[in-house]
């Protein structure tokens, strides 16, 4: 995990209320944060025709930070999907490699510049490289948990997905056999409400896909994903039970896509203005700033100090890796088989 | 006359289909919305409940457009992009392709399946891809990838008219690259039949989809060089025009075959193998294919795109090379 | 459907505890039989060298008959499964198409030889073709019921297949789209405790596969699959429902596959005989027949004489189908695509 | 030595693998209690735990398999016939075959999937496929085709061995048919490579599975009518040994190529193409293949299935047509 330079020594100490200490929920804060001002920069860059595509997690920040921090760095694996940004950065991805990854250049340690931006993978960072198609790493997540399992590694696997990739066959098969086998996976759903245009309706007869849980006899919670430190107090529970042998969980954290599917696309053909404004002020990181600021855990200059430093190393980043070296043409050959 | 794009030529077929036919209907992800490519934009608030949004399944949008056909309408499927059909597969070869044969007619299929094919549009590895060899190694399945505007207007119509499955492949680089003045009257094209889009004495070249107007473009330059190309606009892969493409070998003795699919096992040693079987005699030269490197599929980033996309420099290169044969 | 020859003319009101008629009752008895003694036939000439492949429905054949009497026939569809036999017959099949499908006769409606026994198909009838694949069949009855709605006909269609296969990604996609649009389709699964070798814990975790009803906002229910009586009145209020625009149903029919899964296969080495012979005590033909016996629906004559109706049918039909016509080998050519 | 059948050898290998290395399970359905061909007979009982039932779901075989390669583990998945594969389509295609190439070898999957194929068999459309031509039009995938129960034993080795993911093709009709004296001693075979079993000067017959002992016998007969065959097993399907393959075009002219699969498509055009391109001077007479007919399967009556199964006779009509050429 890329160091977090804290401002002062934070206390370890858990706060009540929160069941976190002030080091992670400075943490917690500082990865949002830099999920955020990471995805406007790349859409910026994007918009400058610098960056040829993005899609981003704004909206969903605190769903992914907050289960990630849950799991244990190291440890424990990720099977994270596109949206998954603040995932990636508590598992070790720094800034540099966020931009690395957008511009595809040659040493993005996710894929070389041979996937689109935001298709992640890090054999050591335990993060399971991933296509684009959706749902296919719930399986692969539940064969790592097996594989785990036979071995007597007590590792948990947090695989994620959207709400509209539980439609697939993929979803189906992948809770089944983690929950014969009582495997140490959390299927996490962030669900923003829309698959691309689709919303939630055209993809299910139900409200919430946690209540798909009963039907593989496993373990579901819905939770709101708007906020970070709820979704840790769910999150980690479930980690410690299913890491203790209790089975699957299938979590949904109740969220919002603030923005477009992708720089793509047009959002305003088929949700209002209105809509976004009302989620707008649901916003992840304003809602957490302004309850630990006004539970006085931090002092507002010490977030701001937080604030300055995500904007830093953003600027800092994004320079850095304009200048990095491109893929060669011809690096579209090799490894194609791996020699061993 | 108007001046149409491929997108708008798709757009305007699915329109005048759906007036016409009471049995078509679209079924996919987003098309209610238009579409992740607004092929079918408008069409939703044109005709109510005949444009429906799918959940996020290709195997189910397959499945369940074979049920309908079966039924009897004619269920026009889009998949969204090419890349994801392949949780079809199943659908489309144990079931779509055998729905026909294994009832000896008793049953069969009225049914397209729509998706937007191939590279140079910076998709990656799954938003690149030509699945055409795939379903051309599928009897029952017919396969379609024209290149001209007018050409995606006739084939689409008589691919809805088809009462057999038909996969009906868009070349997405040229949904707004390529425009043709296009007739009100329907173009002749029919499903089955390839076409001799350019004729000249030294060589021929096969190509479909944007390969095809790279191969025309490569086509223009070789003939300022003095090279007469013949180009084949192949338009029906399954079941292939046979009788053209052995013709046009014939004719030049000389054939390059040209595609963005990766080589090994790509359509293109079809190609080449019924030419060495039976125009053997007229070959005045190895058979030489230009297509995409053996890879699982296109990198991401330009300079490996570039480097992955067979283009007009890179068949006008393989073209004077077996010229001089 | 094929006439079925009564005795005498039965009663067509109602017997209050039955929901259903003597003549109802009559022809499930026939149709029971029928499939359990035309089994018995192919089983009998398989072991003689004359039938290359048998798959059999012998312990469902009160799930099947029982089920498919709730439907309209010439109106609704089915989409059935390979042990079906009991499905075919009440939709109209007759003693000589079973034969001629088992030894994959030129004339065979099914499949003119084309295929295994056993893949029904008829579309006049409303049987729809299938395929060896298993659970694929769900999606196309989804599409026929979507395209029923789409045309505004009272259609009711009816999908069937074992436990073992609702593992299937297109069992999950099939539900998920039906509960969305609530088609007009009943799920029905026949639970006869084996997916070849394996018992129902290993396809799930849960105890009935109706549990799964609710994960798509559909109704579910289960039936006792031994007693065909019961399944009629489980299934016939569904199909009424599903028709008035009630939406989809799972709905599950718990019975037992008594003989081996296949002609090929040998089930000594996966359950005991004591577990057979406990289930054959459950017979379903065996207890329909001692049921309408006690309540006294038919004298014995009469049951007995329908017995014997069976029996001669079956013989007839499988020598009669023995001297039909072969495919000859060109056969394998032709009708790869449907000309019009 | 010892004598074996094709399936001895299948089941002896998994029984020394799971033996040698910890790393090794057995994931598919039926399993447990041997399979539907008994090849991990016993297996279940000698390494508990090691061989698992998997529910009814060819997806989640492949995708959990590959999960369990990228952990460290060597996952040997079965498919219980080749024809249920199809819905493992796309965990093969959009995820195995690309994890090392779009990590640039960061991770990667040593992983065999076991399935059996081929016809023969009365097993109908949908147990009797050949599925090798789509597989070996996806780079990352390597497939492996034997024929002698040696070959059976050192490739299902070298492909758990192999750090990627090995599609192994076990000829069903072969599995009990086809016997061989079996040293102790693990045999040369490697991945990737083809070996000329026979040779001769008057053509050279390529095949695998079933058909290369239908080739081997119709080189005998022909041998004795005075036509001398070189004959090719192929071995290794992906990535092909494109240099035994050329050398032995050439030292006859005439090639013969041979599946079962059927024509169009197949596997033999891609063999068809690479001879017309690198070997065209070398070439005197057209070339051949004989092939399953353009049905989407085998149709079950074993007058059809007769019909449709290339067989040594066909294959020495075709050789003597060839040779007269
Ligand atoms: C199998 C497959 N089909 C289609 C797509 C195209 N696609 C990309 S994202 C997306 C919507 C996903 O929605 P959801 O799962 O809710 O995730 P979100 O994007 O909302 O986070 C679609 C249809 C795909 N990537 N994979
Ligand atoms: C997709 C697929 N995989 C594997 C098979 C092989 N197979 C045939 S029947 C069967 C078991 C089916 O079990 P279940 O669904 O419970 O039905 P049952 O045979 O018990 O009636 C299997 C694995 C198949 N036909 N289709
Ligand atoms: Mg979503
Ligand atoms: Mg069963």
């Amino acid at each position: 995990m890329a160091a977090v330079r804290t401002r002062r020594d934070r206390s370890q100490t858990r706060i009540d209320d929160y069941l976190l200490s002030e080091a992670q929920l400075e943490e917690m804060y500082y990865h949002m944060l830099l999920a955020r001002r990471l995805n406007e920069r790349m859409l910026a860059l994007n918009r400058q025709g610098r960056a040829p595509f993005v899609i981003a997690g704004a909206g969903q920040e605190a769903a992914q930070v907050g289960a990630a921090m849950a799991l244990k760095k190291g440890i424990d694996y990720v099977a994270p999907y596109y949206r998954d940004l603040g995932v990636n950065l508590v598992f070790g991805m720094d800034a540099r490699e966020a931009m690395l990854n957008l511009l595809a250049k040659r040493d993005d340690p996710n894929a070389f510049g041979r996937q689109m931006p935001s298709h992640w993978g890090n054999r050591e960072r335990h993060v399971v490289t991933q296509s684009s198609v959706v749902a296919t790493q719930l399986l692969h997540a539940v064969g790592i948990a097996l594989a785990a399992k036979m071995r007597n590694d007590p590792i948990v696997v947090l695989a994620s997905c959207g709400e509209g990739s539980t439609s697939r066959g993929d979803f189906h098969e992948a809770l089944n056999f983690a929950g014969i086998h009582k495997l140490p996976v959390i299927f996490y759903i962030e669900n923003n409400g829309y698959a691309i245009t689709e919303r939630t309706d055209k993809e299910m007869a139900i409200e919430h896909v946690a209540d798909r849980a009963r039907a593989y006899g496993i373990h579901g919670a819905v939770v709101d994903g708007m906020d970070a430190i709820r979704v840790y107090q769910t999150v980690a529970p479930a980690v410690a039970e299913t890491r203790g042998g209790g089975g699957p969980y299938l979590i949904e954290a109740k969220c919002y896509r603030l923005w477009a599917h992708s720089s793509d696309d047009d959002d305003s053909r088929y949700r209002t203005k209105q809509e976004l404004e009302e989620w707008a002020r649901k916003d992840p990181i304003k809602l957490f700033r302004e309850r630990v600021e006004s539970d006085r855990i931090f002092p507002p200059e010490d977030l701001d100090e937080i604030e300055q430093r995500v904007d830093d190393e953003v600027k800092e980043a994004a320079q850095w890796a304009a200048s990095q070296p491109d893929p060669a043409p011809e690096d579209a050959l090799g490894f194609v088989y791996k020699e061993l | 006359m108007a001046e149409m794009t491929v997108i708008e030529a798709i757009r305007s077929t699915l329109a005048e289909e759906l007036t016409s036919d009471d049995r078509t209907f679209i079924l996919g992800e987003d098309v209610e919305a238009g579409g992740v490519f607004r092929a079918t934009e408008g069409l939703a608030a044109r005709f109510p409940g005949r444009v429906i949004d799918s959940p996020l399944a290709e195997s189910s949008i397959i499945g369940i457009s074979i049920g309908a056909a079966h039924y009897g309408m004619r269920p026009i499927a889009e998949i969204q992009f090419a890349d994801f059909i392949h949780a079809g597969f199943d659908q489309l070869c144990s079931e779509a392709s055998r729905w026909s044969y294994r009832t000896k007619g008793d049953s069969w299929l009225p049914m397209v399946v729509r998706t937007p094919w191939g590279g140079g549009v910076h998709g990656g590895q799954h938003h690149s891809q030509s699945i055409e060899a795939y379903y051309c190694h599928m009897p029952g399945i017919k396969v379609v990838a024209p290149s001209f505007p007018a050409d995606y207007r006739s084939l689409l119509r008589a691919a809805i008219e088809d009462p057999n499955p038909v996969l009906f492949l868009e070349h997405k680089r040229t949904y707004r690259l390529i425009k043709q003045d296009v007739d009100d009257a329907p173009a002749e094209t029919r499903l089955g039949r390839s076409r001799i889009t350019r004729r000249g004495n030294d060589l021929t070249i096969y190509a479909y989809g944007l390969m095809l107007h790279e191969s025309l473009a490569a086509a223009d330059t070789l003939a300022g060089e003095g090279i007469d190309c013949t180009v084949v606009d192949l338009l029906t892969l399954n079941p292939l025009d046979k009788e053209t493409v052995l013709e046009a070998a014939k004719m030049t003795g000389k054939v390059l075959i040209v595609h963005e699919d990766t080589l090994t096992g790509g359509f293109g040693g079809e190609l080449a193998a019924l030419i060495a079987e039976h125009a053997f005699e007229y070959l005045d030269a190895p058979i030489r294919r230009v297509a995409g490197p053996d890879i699982p599929a296109m990198p991401f980033h330009h300079a490996m795109e570039g480097f992955f996309m067979p283009n007009r420099d890179k068949i006008a290169a393989a073209a004077r090379d077996l010229a001089a044969y």
